[in-house]
């Protein structure tokens, strides 16, 4: 299958010129494809190629197990170049080819014009509809104002997030001043505002002292914003930058040696491990649905094995995407269901307010805005952990697991079904 | 406040300095070419990567000094072979190859070096705190950088002003059409000196990649805001670069340090956070803090376009 | 009479590419009739508009604009609130296929302002004046979520709209004849822009300001002029994108879309009206159907820009002009085989470097080097030293056979032809 | 004296830093005459001519055109007013052709303007004066020769014709002959005798020849002032000019 993609990949440029125009059509019992959807090319390529191997493996694997209704599973990479316009491109493209599930992660404004895409073309064109898995996109309107039946999402929502990790924090008293540092566009903006209501709900032992936002990868030099940490006096930092902008951050209160734990989303993942190094340590947390250590403290065995696999082919990277495991698996429970890859409405509604037994616990689709509902860790990055991330000499341990009940937040979805 | 000002000033002056490492080579460079350099963060971005490849096997202090002698050397063949032969359609023509070799060569270190930062690090002694500021602790290497700045500002104003090369340099930077008249090879000073300037565009690269992060994305990020140092310093102008650097890293620190919007300062006068006057009442200096330096290069332009310091106009 | 006729032939002569143009353009979806395929060519007429208002700028006014996406961008968006309005009403109010005029008239009126301050210098101080303001108006892209919809952009629905002919623009094909209408219209306007007194001031400007002024022309307002007619055209440009992709959100005013149609015009030669419409559509392929093949598209992308530049000042259609001009002259007489031979031997080259940059991702990039993969229809391993010697030698040979002789043998030849003329 | 002044120069004075190139300089040039500044090399020929133009400012005193100030207007107000100019290197649109060339001269002083509705192909008072042009110009066997491609007599004779053809009243021609042969010289002479007519000329000339040939009257600039104005005999017999110019110089 990796073979098929090199092939298709180096069949020559020139060959590639009237290749693009032979939207070929293919027989039936071809492989199950999923159009993979997300930066290959350009400065957001990390996170694509990161999220296309994890589907690689996750592909592959199920492939050795017999497929899905003994037909392979095929991942189309397809780059978005982190463009919503182009995505919505790409989402015709794979239509055109057939190709009835399309997954994306990276951008909730790209997972946003990609359910508007996927709408469009079922309503357009009933006898080829798609299906949108999404991995990794957080922004809760999609389960909330733009939720969608064609739309399912395998990643804990930020809502969500920030109700485990405040779940969290109201048992902490230690924690009395709170610093907010966010990116300057949706996805900070809700952070920053939903942060605000659930400290003034749930923690009555602290307080917000600082709220900034700032733009998107734009910033080299953090220290501006330490200083007005430092300045507020505030002993904890909550932060959902990711990327350069994360590393960047951390690595600025690190040398200025502040004293304060750093709260993130992204603290393990996206070239934010080895940005920072060691001098992470003790300073910063992330909440996630899984981190490599879980293994071990749980006594994974079979799941660290798969682990330890994806290391040994993919030696840059990481298993870090547990919820594509999660996806993969219940798209082929969901299709054996209703036993074809066509009828499309099926599948969703298979999937609907299904439940799997994930290795870290029972994990729920829900059915009324297809959010998946699943345990949630709180880590800190520790020199001593077993598992490096990104081979940066510090892994992340568990502080704290947050179990499903303290993970939930209700949603206001009421969409159309067919 | 007193806090937040000598904060920013410290701080500031700290990133004016690295800004000036990279923008006193293109100003060079645009003085004597008269080329825009747009692949010159491109070069910064190479003097952090070879530093790091070199720093492996050599240490990091035989890295500061080889790796912009390479970039350098990189920007030498570039002038060479590319340049020289663009030279003869015009200006444009040459901004827009310097445009797409800065994509060329983001592609190669991505290709070479991977999509992910490198782990390059200074040494571990310059790791170590040097002193502390209203409770904020400062690292030797801080002051390494100050004082690398200190020794590039120096030595390049002797080089311009006690040596015979910058004399010549001088001589061209005010007035590029006598150069020939002097009798002195113009392509070949041409090439030196997009040389030299690429090699301080790498050297800000040694330290800067340590200051920050080393990744492919470097040189698309710091681009823009050299543009601007230069521009603002006055085209061809040393010393207007180094003012330009510190006005704009100590005025950014600034904007970013203090919590002000005209609505938290005046108060909201019942205008509502929405319509484009509206936003603006509400909008916090942090968020303005990176567009500033653009909107710097747009006033500047159509006010002053000479610069602080330039003689002539762009 | 004599002479009329002889015009009416050489205009019946420059007709034939506005007839037979958009001939092909109308029989295209019939031959390709995936969505897709529809859509890449709906984009390619967008881009087509949009490159052909950038060269106003630079190849007709020798303005070099880092930020013409703002036009562009700013068009769209106004177009996309025109159009939410029209859904909110229920589908009634502008007809759909004017709903691009909106965006016309957007363009045009951010030019008016932008161009106010922008334009008084050419040069330089005005391509950094255009970088400045096209990284303003992104910036504030996201801070302004208002009107820009934040990063998640606005969509808009372009079959819940009355249309003036009774289509129905839910397929992509009708919006395609919409598209190929539009940018027939647009291209024949900016096409007569160019024998206007002000076409032929801004060519005048652009070669020498300081005559211009001498002839009583103030050059300032010949670039503004052109400067708010281009951004209209933009603004016309992302009316239309609006209908092809019905959402629009802050990368239509970014850089990169500002760098993309500077590369595609410069790409097809900007000293040629059709330089542009080559160029973008060149361009707006590869880069759909390129990054499909290759991780290396951009590196590609790169090289080629470069190579232009360096080799091919006046684009992809100059090349085709100054060997046309060259033929038509006599000047392949005789050695026609000797320039086959350089096009042949530098496509050898090309190729060998193209199995050089594979190999070199495949070896850098991939996760195990040492696993097979195909190369041009050969499984190789890159771990081997066969496949790179081989491959650097073709590349050594194809270029130093066109470099070192193919290039001197056509000199030779033509100069010796040139000698024996004279002699 | 019913004679108007087309030009008038007044204390007019010109700094580039402390330098100062032009000290105090008055003259005046009459309606339809054709005036010939001559002087040594760097006695300011060329800054006057750029001061009266409008390509450089002037750091005190007027000029007048036709009685209208146009110190320190920008140039295209000034021949908007009736000035036009060449230079003394060629100075046309490289890129065009003769035809071309001729025609971006008229457009403005046909009254187009900026218009951008109506093609300039389709002006046939402009095609026609423009074709006149370029017969009297001897050029029309080289009507679609790019410019570039023209022989440097050839540029210099359609320079003429351009800055004609802007429909000025008062012609400013700086050395229209230099670097050209006796013969080709000659030609000039009589070409801007033809083609200038009734129009006022002020020529900077070095060619004594074409001086006397060509000037009703002759101003003398010698170190950034006039020493002398007066009839090219006047000026032959001037004691002062010949001292501090002729004698030196004609031997």
């Amino acid at each position: 299958m990796l073979h098929n993609k090199k092939t298709g990949r180096f069949a020559g440029i020139m060959i590639g010129l009237s290749m693009a125009f032979s939207s070929a059509t293919y027989a039936q019992e071809d492989p199950i494809r999923i159009s993979y959807i997300d930066p290959l090319s350009g400065p957001f390529a990390l996170a694509g190629d990161g999220g296309l191997k994890s589907f690689h493996f996750a592909a592959q694997k199920l492939n050795e197990d017999g497929g899905i209704l003994g037909r392979d599973i095929e991942i189309v990479p397809m780059d978005s170049k982190q463009s919503a316009s182009e995505a919505v491109q790409l989402v015709q493209r794979s239509a055109d080819e057939g190709i009835n599930f399309v997954t994306q992660g990276n951008g909730s404004n790209v997972a946003a014009a990609i359910i508007e895409a996927i709408e469009r073309n079922n309503r357009r064109n009933k006898d080829n509809k798609m299906l949108y898995l999404n991995y990794a996109a957080v922004d809760p309107a999609l389960t909330n104002e733009l939720c969608s039946f064609y739309h399912f999402r395998f990643d804990a929502a930020s809502d969500i997030k920030l109700e485990a990790l405040t779940n969290y924090m109201k048992d902490q008293e230690d924690i009395s001043k709170i610093f907010l540092v966010n990116m300057d566009y949706s996805h900070g903006h809700f952070i920053s505002e939903r942060m605000a209501e659930l400290v003034d709900e749930r923690l009555p032992h602290a307080e917000i002292v600082g709220d900034v936002l700032h733009p998107v990868g734009k910033v080299r030099d953090f220290s501006p914003y330490v200083s007005r940490i430092q300045q507020s006096g505030a002993d904890t930092v909550v932060s959902g930058n990711w990327g350069i902008d994360l590393a960047l951050l951390v690595r600025a209160i690190d040398s200025a040696g502040l004293d304060v734990n750093v709260y993130t989303y992204y603290g393990g993942a996206g070239g934010v491990p080895a940005g920072i190094g060691p001098r992470g340590e003790g300073i910063l947390r992330q909440v996630t649905e899984w981190h490599a250590d879980v293994n071990v403290d749980e006594g994974l065995e079979d799941y660290e094995k798969w682990f330890q696999e994806f290391k040994k082919q993919y030696p840059q990277f990481d298993w870090y995407y547990h919820r594509i495991y999660n996806q993969m698996y219940m798209l082929k429970a969901a299709i054996e269901e209703v036993g074809n890859t066509d009828d499309v409405d099926a599948i969703a509604l298979a999937l609907e307010g299904m439940k799997f037994e994930s290795p870290t616990g029972t994990v729920t689709m829900r059915a009324k805005d297809h959010q998946i509902l699943q345990p949630m860790y709180i880590s800190v990055m520790d020199t001593n952990a077993k598992y490096d991330a990104e081979n940066s000499g510090v892994g992340f341990r568990t502080v704290a697991s947050i179990p499903v009940e303290q993970a939930t937040v209700e949603t206001s979805c009421n969409m159309a079904r067919p | 406040m007193l806090e937040t000002i000598a904060y920013s000033i410290f701080n500031g002056v700290l990133y004016g300095t690295l800004l000036f490492m990279m923008s006193s080579g293109l100003t060079l460079i645009f003085g004597m070419m008269g080329v825009l350099n747009f692949a010159h963060a491109s070069f910064y971005m190479l003097g952090a990567y070879f530093a790091y490849t070199l720093g492996l096997t050599t240490g990091f202090w035989l890295a500061l000094i080889l790796a912009p002698i390479a970039v350098g050397a990189m920007g030498a063949l570039v002038e060479r072979y590319g340049l020289r032969r663009v030279h003869q359609y015009g200006h444009v023509p040459e901004l827009l190859f310097t445009f797409g070799l800065a994509y060329v060569i983001e592609e190669l270190v991505a290709l070479f070096w991977g999509t992910v930062p490198v782990p390059y690090k200074a040494p571990a002694v310059m790791n170590t705190t040097a002193f502390t500021m209203f409770d904020l602790d400062y690292s030797w290497f801080k002051v390494f950088i100050l004082l690398v700045a200190v020794v590039m500002f120096v030595g390049l104003w002797l080089l311009l002003m006690k040596t015979r090369a910058g004399q010549v340099i001088q001589a061209a930077l005010s007035r590029p059409d006598m150069v020939g008249a002097l009798g002195h090879n113009v392509p070949l000073v041409f090439t030196l000196v997009f040389a030299f300037g690429c090699a301080l565009a790498g050297l800000g690269g040694v330290v800067g990649g340590i200051q920050f992060v080393t990744d492919p994305g470097m040189a698309f990020m710091m681009g823009p805001i050299v543009f601007v140092v230069v521009v603002l310093g006055g085209l061809g102008s040393v010393p207007g670069a180094l003012v330009a650097s510190l006005i704009i890293g100590i005025l950014q620190t600034f904007f970013l340090s203090i919590n002000f919007s005209l609505a938290e300062t005046i108060g909201t006068l019942n205008i509502e956070d929405s319509g484009f006057f509206g936003v603006l009442w509400h909008m916090e200096a942090t968020r303005i803090a990176p567009v500033l330096p653009f909107l710097l290069l747009v006033l500047t332009l159509i006010f002053r376009p000479r610069g602080i310091f330039g003689k002539r106009e762009a | 009479m004599a002479t009329n006729t002889a015009a009416g032939g050489i205009n019946a002569l420059k007709l034939w590419p506005w007839l037979i143009v958009p001939f092909i353009a109308i029989v295209l979806p019939f031959v390709f009739d995936s969505g897709h395929t529809i859509n890449l060519l709906s984009h390619m007429g967008v881009a087509i508009i949009f490159a052909l208002s950038y060269n106003m700028l630079l190849g007709n006014t020798g303005l070099l604009s880092f930020g013409h996406a703002v036009y562009f961008g700013l068009g769209a968006f106004v177009a996309m609130h025109l159009l939410r309005a029209i859904n909110d009403a229920g589908g009634t109010g502008l007809p759909i296929e004017l709903l691009p005029l909106a965006g016309a008239a957007a363009g045009l009126g951010f030019g008016v302002i932008f161009g106010s301050f922008s334009v008084r210098r050419a040069g330089v101080v005005f391509a950094m004046i255009t970088l400045g303001l096209g990284e303003l108006v992104h910036s504030s892209s996201l801070m302004f979520t208002d009107f820009f919809g934040g990063e998640a952009g606005l969509f808009g629905y372009r079959d819940e709209a009355p249309s003036l002919l009774g289509v129905d623009y839910a397929p992509s094909r009708n919006v395609y004849f919409l598209v190929v209408a539009w940018t027939l219209i647009a291209a024949i306007l900016i096409y007569l822009l160019r024998k206007t007194p002000l076409g032929w001031m801004a060519n005048a400007v652009r070669d020498n300001p300081e005559r211009a002024q001498f002839v009583g022309y103030n050059p300032t307002i010949v670039r503004y002029i052109q400067f708010v007619l281009s951004a209209c055209f933009a603004g016309l440009a992302g009316g239309l994108f609006v209908i092809t992709n019905e959402i629009v959100n802050d990368e239509v005013v970014g850089q990169l879309q500002s760098g993309a149609v500077l590369l595609g015009t410069f790409i097809g030669g900007i000293g040629y009206f059709i330089g542009p419409v080559v160029g973008a559509s060149l361009v707006t392929f590869l880069e759909s159907s390129l990054s499909a093949h290759t991780e290396a598209w951009v590196l590609y992308f790169g090289l080629l820009f470069i190579s232009i530049v360096m080799f091919a000042p006046m684009g992809l259609v100059g090349i085709v002009h100054t060997q046309y001009l060259n033929w038509k002259a006599g000047g392949w007489k005789g050695n026609t085989g000797i320039r086959l031979y350089i096009l042949v031997s530098g496509l050898v080259g090309i190729f060998g470097l193209i199995c050089v940059i594979e190999l070199s991702y495949h070896y850098f990039r991939s996760w195990d080097p040492g696993a097979p993969f195909i190369l041009m229809g050969i499984s190789t391993n890159a771990t081997h030293l066969l496949p790179w010697l081989v491959s650097f030698a073709i590349t050594i040979i194809g270029f130093g056979l066109m470099l070192l002789h193919g290039n001197p043998l056509l000199k030779r030849h033509i100069s010796a032809n040139s000698d024996g003329g004279k002699a | 004296m019913t004679i108007r002044n087309a030009l008038e120069l007044k204390g007019v004075k010109k700094n580039f830093g402390r330098a100062e190139i032009i000290r105090g300089l008055n003259l005046e040039v009459r309606e339809h005459e054709r005036h010939v500044i001559i002087g040594p090399n760097g006695a300011g020929k060329s800054t006057m001519f750029n001061l009266i133009s409008g390509r450089l400012k002037v750091s005190e005193g007027s000029i007048k055109l036709f009685g209208n100030n146009i110190h320190n207007l920008p140039a295209h107000k000034v021949n908007r007013l009736g000035l036009s100019r060449s230079f003394q290197v060629t100075n046309l649109f490289q890129n065009m052709t003769v035809i071309e060339n001729l025609r971006c001269s008229l457009l403005w002083s046909e009254g187009h303007k900026y218009a951008f509705w109506k093609s300039v192909l389709g002006q046939d008072s402009v095609t026609e004066r423009a074709y006149e042009l370029a017969t009297r110009l001897n050029l029309t066997e080289q009507l679609s020769t790019q410019v570039s491609l023209l022989t440097y007599a050839q540029q210099r004779s359609l320079e003429i014709g351009c800055t004609v053809a802007s429909g000025a009243k008062v012609i400013l021609l700086d050395e229209p002959t230099a670097g050209m042969s006796r013969t080709e010289a000659n030609d000039v002479v009589q070409l801007i005798q033809r083609m200038t007519g009734e129009n006022t000329l002020v020529v900077v000339e070095h060619d004594l020849n074409v001086v006397f040939e060509l000037a009703d009257r002759i101003s003398v600039l010698v170190y950034g002032e006039i020493i002398a104005t007066g009839t090219p005999e006047e000026i032959r017999n001037n004691e002062a000019v010949q001292e501090a110019y002729l004698g030196t110089e004609v031997h």
